[in-house]
């Protein structure tokens, strides 16, 4: 069995979804997804072993394009990540009707399927190919099931997908480049690509727009908040806990690897806009009115760490980021569910309608707050491991980005509590609000379950992760 | 050779079909025909073209004609099977109608395969006349009509044109003969008649693929012509000039200098830019395709920056374009009929009236813009992968700009059909559409998942 | 064995809390403040017996629980570090605990949420114990953000008040500032000595060749963390407003054991502020000028626990007086008396304030004496202990506070004393208002007076003996305390008792008395009431309103960020989406002007067309 | 100057000013005489090459089949007035601008090319004499003259769709 | 039988040629009567056919000539085919005139 298992398996579960019929699609495509999570357990229990599960093959001699999926730990650990969001993802919208749920949960899987392939892909275009098909599914999810009013939507929608094409477009044309230098589109032959200083400073350009406009760092993230106040919740939770590490995994594996020397000398600028996208997005989270906009600008911040850490070149650095990353996966995901629940029962996203929902609640509650807390980088969860290990970084780097990329433990909590608080406390609500249901119990406990455990004992995951880390950069360094 | 005279006799047949009576028959056998005509291309094509050595002076297949060929007849074949119900409401003239379409595909094969300008000549103005006729063929149309006498005056004073640089061509070698031109354009100092006569020729050409600054009888022939005529001209028409004009320079072994490689690299530029542009504001549907068609040229204009090795991704390209546009017209004359409002509110809520057809529509468009699986990616990467490689990055950032800007107006139409409500009711879709619709696009996301299908066909 | 019991000592309140939480609901209130209180004695018991164990062996017991955190130049375990000072604060972080959890049981009963108040609780037991106990700094970050986190739920515990949540919220917001600079200081240590753990840090630097300027940065960050958590300058305004919590919340977290989390850790890190004199001058000044403001406002507050606040945080700033001066001895004997008293008067507050069914304003109260003696008396006891008498705990604690700073810095020492006479004249005049004359609130309330249960009394009269008592851990001359401490703070001389410092306790006293008979002229012989909020004017105004310090920072930070969100928002935000928009505004704009090119003449066509050729043909041929 | 060249140098001036006095004359019927002069003259120019089947096939199917096309479509749609409106100015200056431009940019390359150096080639080998060609025409050109059939058929056919009446609805 | 263009010149022929294309494509932009500009084009391809039996004199060679009949043939068959499309644009617009040709733009 090799990765490639995942893959077929999600594609498969997507035209089951399809084929299934709009009352079946949401238990299939759960099944479908559980099986690839337990799948890619039992790949990453062969991975501990030292099987080698990745996958060469060929596709196309000319241009020499290969079927070439490499499952080392990192591209594991974002597996994962992938096929256990997806699960949780489906499951969550248990709750909600979708009209022609069958295409809907086609696509969610068909997401996930190129999602995945990105995290797998070690062919140049190969993981090209994943990286825009992954487009077209959110688009489309975000399209028909979003909500709002439909001319915005459509714009906002559009906007996202054109901004995000384009800035890849430019990947593709380092892509080519490289291919017309090394003959070949394997990541290894590209990571021994030596390439004269300017042509290092272009490649690593044309990578940065795309992966700027996908994480987003400032000012490549104007389509983010808009699209995730429109997308459906399962849009959004897609988009946030998996895509835009998409983005990120991508700055660690291709951008910084292939073009080192342009990546160190630009470094500074990087992690400097990384952290202003930090701040920034801090403060314009602090007075959203719209519960997924705040969101959208929370996650904007966090992400804007994260790339900082995947910038400083450093162990410390990346293995925070990828902890964070999937740490903030899971919280995001969490965050939008929270959002979604609330809307299921109030039919608002506006901040300002609710409040006072805690005394009805308890459950609710509870989980909404250790997911705040986790947002917040409390210590014992996850989210703090990985904000611990990125500052040190930073710290390694600058005491002044350690400082500046801090702020974002205090603003962070003044725009988390603040929402919490508007949002959960106050005088009892008027309209009365129904606990959570126990489907929705699942997916929320789920979340804190993994996001308290690897809080307190996250050496599994380091472990998975750190020799890759390593590997790649021994590349930088070389 | 023999594949000309099968499509030759075969548009006699349809021909002789009609004094018998045999309109019933018409298309059927059309069908068959072609597939054996197809048939007949391969084998002749797998065994070896060489062979083929009657006329060779006139025509000769080679590896670069089979394969055109094969995807002309390929799409003579969607347009024929369309023809059935698309004129239906013309019963007396639909053996004309057929008859006009086997011989433009005879006329294009005859341009991909020429070894002589004669055959060339003769060949462009085969697929001109038909065109010319398909396009004003709505004779109470005032648009059709408007169609046809544009494409008409433009369209024959193109030929004017080419024929000039074909005159001079031969004033400078005394020949017409590819293969003898090939040999003195080597040796000899040659007058300057012949780069003069070859630009001319050029220049003719873009005009038939629709390039900027030549472009622009293409919207207005296209949105006012019958929609399959419109397909026909956007896909066979435009590839099979593509194709010639490729063939053209690579056989004359036109010494492409730097200077003329500037004016490709500034045609091709005003070509992508001019036809995105203009097709962002575009409301009729067969405009905007006109519109994207144009930049499509530009596209394949880069193809001829590295005339040497690109006859494969010129191939690709033109079968990935050529097959979405195909699907892309099959939805839409299933859509809007032959005539009526085809602007894109026509569209609107086709995702929940006609999903597959959406589907059809959507992949197809997406193809066009480039995005993956579809072949439409491969063909704009194979083709800025070996642009860069010429050494022409900048055109290559400008395709890609493009690129961006396509997908504002493709997915204007992708919107409408997912968005917006249906305004009228249900309309029954021939089947027939659907699957020609169906196997287009099929065969567009199989050579995009292999492409080497298509690519390792000219080796 | 050992360890189990220490992951006992340390778990046991987590059970509470998670008992609480998960079926708290389903049992009765006594039961669960009862698992509440009990879990927390237990860790009391298991304290005590370590104590006694260290008393004998005098060693410390270190151990790892599991490996945690991994960065590239160290490793992070979570370790657990049973020493003297760990075991000290142990001992009375438990102990009071125990005594508030016993005290809220009654306190408490009315309210539906008091399984919820109790889990919160044992929350802030366990987080304060893993603080306490941690080996390295990171573990005592967990326990440091945790008890944030508990101060932050249960400061607004009556979360239908947004002025509570408004609270809580400030409380965790300004610690988090703190947080920051406890982080960065980390990183700094962290890669200085690649490690965090005390014993290792200690080793490293004994080894010297530390750089002392970066050390210096680190221990500046370190305390700019503990200004956090222990409410200094500038740091401070949380701790007032955190008085929306129930009130023996503000006794054990507000005033004995977190906010004392600071003093901890600057002395746990002594090692470090040894090295770095510059920021030892920093804390000290910022200790005094704190003790200094806040006793300053308290003398003019009217809320009975806004007094009680100021004080607390005026006490800790001569703690960071001491601090600041290397006698972390001494530091530490006055966070012990202190939680004594302090948790006395704040648990006596909460005794009135229950009898007065929610009245906090001292403008309504009065003459509670008779209603309440247990009550009255404790307090008593522990405001003579506060103001420094003889011989109650505070007088010793505090005087050697003051003979610290007469010793180092005179200017400080005459701040510090200042501090202790507005001290003393606060705190009677808080007695008087309350307890003395007559009752001045309204008749209903007069009606229902009366001595609180004696699960609330107990407590405070246990309290209350210690606040006597408490003193003699540290008496001059046998300095059992100091001793105790010398393995971590190393040997400290010990005062001579010459006559210099009889003078000097002389000095303190006279001067408490100062204060109370300043108090007593004012409020018992003149029979003052201080005036409606409306009526105060001139200085007295802002000191009442606290220097117009919370304003100052609405004002230059919080409205700030609010401008700037806001700008962001509106104008920023889609002016940076324009510029993207602006693109596509282009190229549509682009295509209409096209469209009017487009103008189906072909005459125009075939004119571009020829142009065309004739340029492409001049550029060929004829431009060379 | 040869007889040859001076009857050159009038025939040239007939071809180019009927020429542009087809397109002068307001009159399409003026314009087509003027054009069936021009043809005339062109074919005066192959029987100065002493092609003279491909003067009289010029004149046979110019002057004889396209112009008379042309002057039945001049009548039948009533054409013979001179009720043009002239095109706008500025189309016509484009116009000029262009015709002037054009000229001057073709003519430019032929004289900046090298001429022509030395006797042009004499091989007294007949090479346009019915028979010569019709060989040609059959032999080697067998092709695209049956292609050219094929070419007259479409248009045939194209002609006879574009103005076959349908029968009204079915 | 001598070269003639050894008296003429083949420049002279050139020149002619390319002034009546130039004619021809004058005539197509000048006018506005559709079937004069067919007349135009006619010149304009007369003006090649005349270049070709130039040519094909210059270098005593019959395949020139041979493709001014593929010319004529071409001619006539655009001639046929362009003048079917003038009869039915006259037809339904009444007019000829190119100027009216304008529902397609944009």
């Amino acid at each position: 069995m090799d990765v490639t298992t995942i893959l077929l398996l999600l594609l498969v579960g997507a035209v089951a979804t399809f084929l299934a019929g709009d009352k079946l699609a949401s238990k299939v495509a759960l099944v479908f997804s559980l099986g690839t999570l337990g799948v890619s357990l039992s790949l990453l229990n062969q991975l501990l072993q030292g099987t080698d599960i990745s996958f060469v093959g060929t596709w196309i001699d000319n241009p020499k394009v290969a079927l070439a999926f490499k499952a080392d730990g990192l591209a594991m650990a974002m597996v994962l990540l992938t096929t256990a969001l997806t699960p949780l993802i489906v499951f969550s919208s248990f709750g909600n009707h979708f009209n022609n749920s069958k295409n809907f949960y086609a696509l969610v899987l068909f997401m996930a399927f190129a999602m995945a392939g990105t995290f797998l892909a070690a062919d140049g275009l190969l993981y090209y190919i994943f990286w825009e098909l992954a487009l077209i599914p959110i688009y489309f999810i975000a399209l028909v099931w979003g909500n709002g009013d439909a001319e915005e939507r459509k714009k906002a929608v559009l906007k996202f997908f054109i901004y995000t094409l384009g800035g890849s477009l430019f990947m593709l044309i380092a892509f080519a480049y490289l291919y017309s230098k090394a003959g070949s589109f394997l990541l290894e032959d590209l990571y021994n690509l030596d390439l004269s200083a300017g042509e290092e400073s272009w490649i690593f350009l044309a990578f940065f727009l795309a992966y700027a406009i996908k994480i987003p760092i400032i000012p490549f993230h104007t389509w983010q908040a808009k699209v995730y106040q429109k997308a459906p919740t399962v849009g959004t939770m897609l988009l946030s806990g998996i895509m835009l590490k998409m983005g990120l995994y991508s700055v660690i594996r291709w951008q910084l690897p292939i073009a080192p020397h342009a990546a160190k000398e630009y470094m500074p600028i990087l992690i400097g806009l990384s952290i202003a996208g930090v701040i920034y997005g801090s403060i314009v989270a602090l007075r959203q009115k719209d519960l997924k906009k705040l969101l959208a600008y929370s996650s904007l911040a966090h992400v804007g760490l994260i790339a900082a850490g995947c910038y400083t070149l450093t162990l410390d650095g990346l293995s925070g980021a990828v902890a964070q990353m999937i740490a903030h996966g899971f919280v995001i995901v969490g965050l939008f569910f929270v959002a979604e629940i609330i809307y299921r029962r109030y039919e608002t996203r506006t901040i300002t309608d609710m409040g006072g929902i805690r005394t009805q609640t308890p459950k609710f509650t509870s989980m909404f707050m250790i997911l705040v807390l986790a947002s917040v980088a409390l210590p014992g969860t996850y989210n703090f491991v990985g904000e611990f290990t990125v500052l040190y970084s930073l710290s390694q780097a600058n005491l002044w980005f350690a400082v500046l990329g801090g702020t974002t433990i205090i603003l962070g909590a003044y725009y988390m509590l603040k929402m919490f608080q508007n949002v959960m406390l106050g005088e009892t609500n008027a309209k009365a609000f129904a606990d959570v249901t126990s489907s929705e119990a699942i997916t929320l406990v789920a979340i804190i379950a993994f996001l308290l455990f690897f809080g307190l004992y996250p050496k599994p995951i380091t472990d998975l992760v750190e020799p890759t880390l390593k590997e790649i950069l021994a590349v930088i360094n070389k | 050779m023999q594949t000309l005279i099968a499509i030759t006799a075969l548009g006699v047949f349809c021909l002789i079909a009609e004094i018998f009576n045999l309109r019933k028959l018409l298309v059927p056998v059309t069908v068959v025909g072609l597939l054996a005509v197809l048939g007949l291309t391969l084998q002749l094509w797998s065994i070896d073209p060489a062979l083929d050595t009657r006329y060779t002076s006139m025509i000769a297949v080679d590896g670069f004609a089979s394969a055109f060929s094969t995807l002309f007849v390929l799409l003579t074949l969607f347009l024929v099977l369309m023809s059935d119900t698309f004129y239906q409401e013309h019963p007396t003239k639909f053996s004309d109608f057929v008859a006009i379409k086997i011989f433009l595909l005879a006329g294009a094969v005859a341009m991909v395969s020429f070894t002589n300008l004669s055959m060339f000549f003769l060949g462009i103005e085969v697929l001109s006349i038909s065109l010319y006729v398909l396009a004003a063929s709505k004779r109470l149309d005032i648009k059709s009509n408007e169609a046809g006498m544009k494409y008409f005056l433009m369209g024959s004073f193109a030929s004017g044109i080419i024929l000039f640089g074909i005159c001079l061509i031969y004033g400078a070698m005394m020949s017409f003969d590819v293969t003898f031109i090939k040999e003195m354009s080597r040796s000899a100092e040659l007058p300057i008649w012949f780069p003069i006569g070859i630009i001319l020729v050029v220049i003719g050409m873009l005009f038939k693929i629709a390039a900027a600054p030549f472009h622009f009888w293409a919207p207005d022939v296209y949105e006012g012509s019958p929609a399959l005529t419109t397909a026909t001209m956007s896909t066979l028409a435009k590839v099979t000039a593509m194709a010639t004009l490729f063939k053209l320079l690579s056989v004359m072994n036109a010494d492409i200098d730097s200077k003329f490689q500037m004016v490709i690299v500034v045609v091709s530029i005003l070509s992508m830019s001019i036809g995105n542009l203009m097709a962002l504001r575009q409301d009729n549907v067969k405009r905007m395709l006109a519109f994207s068609g144009i930049s499509h040229a530009g596209f394949m204009l880069m193809a001829l920056l590295s005339i040497s090795n690109a006859g494969s991704m010129l191939l690709y390209y033109a079968a990935a374009y050529a097959l979405a546009g195909i699907a892309a017209f099959a939805v839409i004359v299933s859509v809007t009929g032959d005539g009526g409002n085809e602007t894109t509110a026509r569209f609107n809520g086709l995702g929940k009236t006609h999903p597959l057809l959406a589907a059809i529509l959507t992949a197809s468009l997406l193809s066009m813009a480039g995005i993956p699986i579809f072949s439409g990616f491969f063909a704009k990467f194979m083709l800025f992968s070996q642009t860069i490689q010429s050494g022409y990055l900048f055109l290559v950032i400008v395709g890609v700009i493009n690129s961006i800007i396509s997908v504002g107006y493709y997915f204007k139409l992708i919107l409408a059909m997912y968005t917006k409500e249906a305004g009228e009711g249900k309309q029954a879709v021939p089947l027939v559409y659907t699957i020609v619709a169906v196997l287009s696009i099929a065969f567009n996301i199989i050579i995009g998942l292999y492409p080497a299908l298509v690519t390792d066909l000219l080796g | 064995m050992e360890k189990n019991l220490a992951l006992v000592l340390l778990l046991s309140p987590f059970v509470g809390f998670l008992f609480n939480i998960f079926f708290g609901k389903k049992v009765s209130r006594t039961v669960s403040g009862a698992i509440g209180t009990l879990t927390v004695v237990l860790s009391f018991l298991l304290s005590i017996c370590f104590f006694s164990q260290l008393n004998q062996s005098g060693k410390p017991f270190e151990f790892s629980v599991f490996d945690w955190i991994q960065v590239s130049n160290f490793k992070l375990d979570f370790g657990i570090l049973l020493d003297q000072l760990s075991l000290l604060w142990l001992l009375f972080v438990t102990g009071i605990g125990s005594l508030i959890h016993l005290y809220s049981i009654s306190y408490m009963h009315d309210d539906e949420n008091m399984h919820k108040f109790f889990a919160y609780l044992n929350l802030f037991v366990f987080f304060m114990i893993t603080l306490v106990v941690g080996s390295n700094l990171l573990v005592m970050f967990i326990g440091w953000e945790g008890v944030g986190l508990c101060s932050y739920l249960l400061i607004g515990f009556w979360y239908k008040n947004q002025d509570y949540n408004d609270a809580a919220k400030k409380a965790f917001i300004m610690n988090r500032v703190g947080d920051l600079g406890f982080l960065i200081g980390m990183f700094i240590i962290g890669a200085l000595f690649s490690t965090l753990n005390y014993a290792e840090i200690k080793t490293a630097l004994a080894a010297g060749n530390a750089d002392t300027a970066l050390l210096g940065v680190a221990a500046l960050c370190l305390f700019i963390g503990a200004t956090g958590k222990s409410a200094q300058l500038p740091l401070y305004t949380w701790l007032p407003d955190a008085m929306a919590g129930p009130t023996p919340v503000s006794a054990l977290i507000h005033a004995a054991t977190m906010v004392t989390a600071g003093i901890f850790m600057v002395t746990r890190m002594n090692f470090v502020f040894d090295l770095t004199p510059d920021v030892q001058n920093i804390i000290a000044i910022v200790g005094a000028l704190t003790a200094l403001v806040a006793a300053s406002i308290g003398l003019l507050q009217n809320d009975i626990k806004k007094v009680l606040a100021y004080s607390t945080v005026s006490q800790l700033g001569l703690m960071f007086l001491a601090l600041g001066f290397g006698a972390y001895n001494v530091a530490v004997f006055h966070v012990i008396t202190h939680a004594f008293f302090k948790a006395c008067l704040f648990l006596g507050s909460g005794s009135v304030i229950h009898g007065l069914h929610g009245e906090q304003d001292m403008r309504n109260m009065g003459g509670l004496r008779k209603a309440m003696p247990i009550t009255f008396w404790t307090m008593m006891i522990s405001t003579l202990a506060i103001a420094g008498i003889f011989p109650f705990a505070g007088f010793w604690s505090k005087d050697e506070i003051l003979m610290v700073a007469f010793e180092h810095n005179k200017v400080l020492y005459v701040i510090a004393s200042i501090a202790s006479i507005m001290t003393a004249f606060y705190m009677f005049r808080l007695m008087y208002l309350t307890f003395f004359r007559e009752f001045r609130g309204t008749e209903e309330q007069k009606h229902h007076l009366h001595e609180s249960p004696s699960l609330i009394t107990i407590p405070l009269i246990i309290l209350a003996v210690l606040a006597v008592i408490g003193g003699a851990i540290n008496l001059p001359g046998s300095m059992w305390l100091t001793h105790f401490l010398e393995p971590i703070l190393g040997k400290h001389e010990a005062h001579a008792l010459g006559t210099h410092e009889f003078m000097l306790m002389g000095v303190a006293l006279v001067g408490a008395l100062v204060g109370i008979l300043w108090a007593n002229a004012k409020y018992i012989k003149q029979a003052f009431v201080p005036k409606s909020d409306a009526e105060i004017t001139g200085f007295n105004k802002t000191i009442y309103d606290k220097y117009y310090v919370d304003e100052f920072y609405t004002f230059l930070i919080v409205k700030p960020i609010n401008g700037l969100s806001n700008f962001f928002r509106t104008t920023l935000e889609p002016a940076l989406g324009k510029v993207v928009f602006s693109f596509g505004s282009l190229a549509n704009g682009l295509g209409t002007q096209g469209k009017k090119i487009q103008n189906g003449n072909i005459g125009l066509y075939l004119f571009v067309f020829v142009i065309g050729v004739c340029a492409i043909i001049t550029y060929l041929f004829i431009a060379q | 100057m040869s007889p040859i060249l001076i009857t050159f140098y009038c025939l040239a001036a007939i071809t180019l000013a009927t020429a542009f006095l087809t397109i002068y004359s307001k009159n399409p019927i003026h314009s087509a005489i003027y054009l069936v002069l021009c043809f005339f003259s062109i074919a005066g120019h192959y029987l100065l090459f002493n092609a003279q089947f491909l003067a009289i096939v010029h004149i046979i199917v110019y002057s004889g089949a396209i112009m008379i096309l042309f002057l039945f479509t001049i009548m039948l749609m009533n054409l013979n007035k001179e009720n043009e409106v002239h095109k706008p100015r500025i189309t016509r200056l484009g116009a000029i601008v262009v015709f002037v431009v054009t000229s001057i940019v073709l003519t430019t390359i032929f004289i900046n090319s090298k001429p022509i150096a030395g006797e042009y080639p004499t091989t007294g080998e007949d090479f346009q004499s019915i028979k010569v060609l019709g060989k040609i025409l059959l032999n080697e050109y067998m092709v695209p003259f049956e292609f050219a059939s094929i070419l007259l058929l479409v248009a045939m056919i194209g002609v006879v769709l574009l103005s076959k009446k349908e029968k009204p609805g079915k | 039988m001598n070269n003639i263009l050894n008296q003429i010149g083949i420049e002279n022929y050139i020149f002619l040629s390319v002034l009546l294309f130039c004619i021809g494509v004058f005539g197509v932009l000048y006018r506005r009567n559709a079937i004069i500009v067919f007349m135009s084009i006619e010149i304009m391809l007369n003006a090649v056919n005349l270049l070709f039996v130039a040519f094909s004199t210059y270098h005593q060679d019959s395949e020139g000539q041979v493709f001014v009949f593929f010319s004529m043939a071409v001619a006539a068959a655009e001639v046929a085919v362009g003048l079917a499309i003038l009869v039915s644009v006259f037809r339904n617009l009444g007019s000829i005139d190119i100027d009216n040709l304008k529902n397609l733009k944009g």
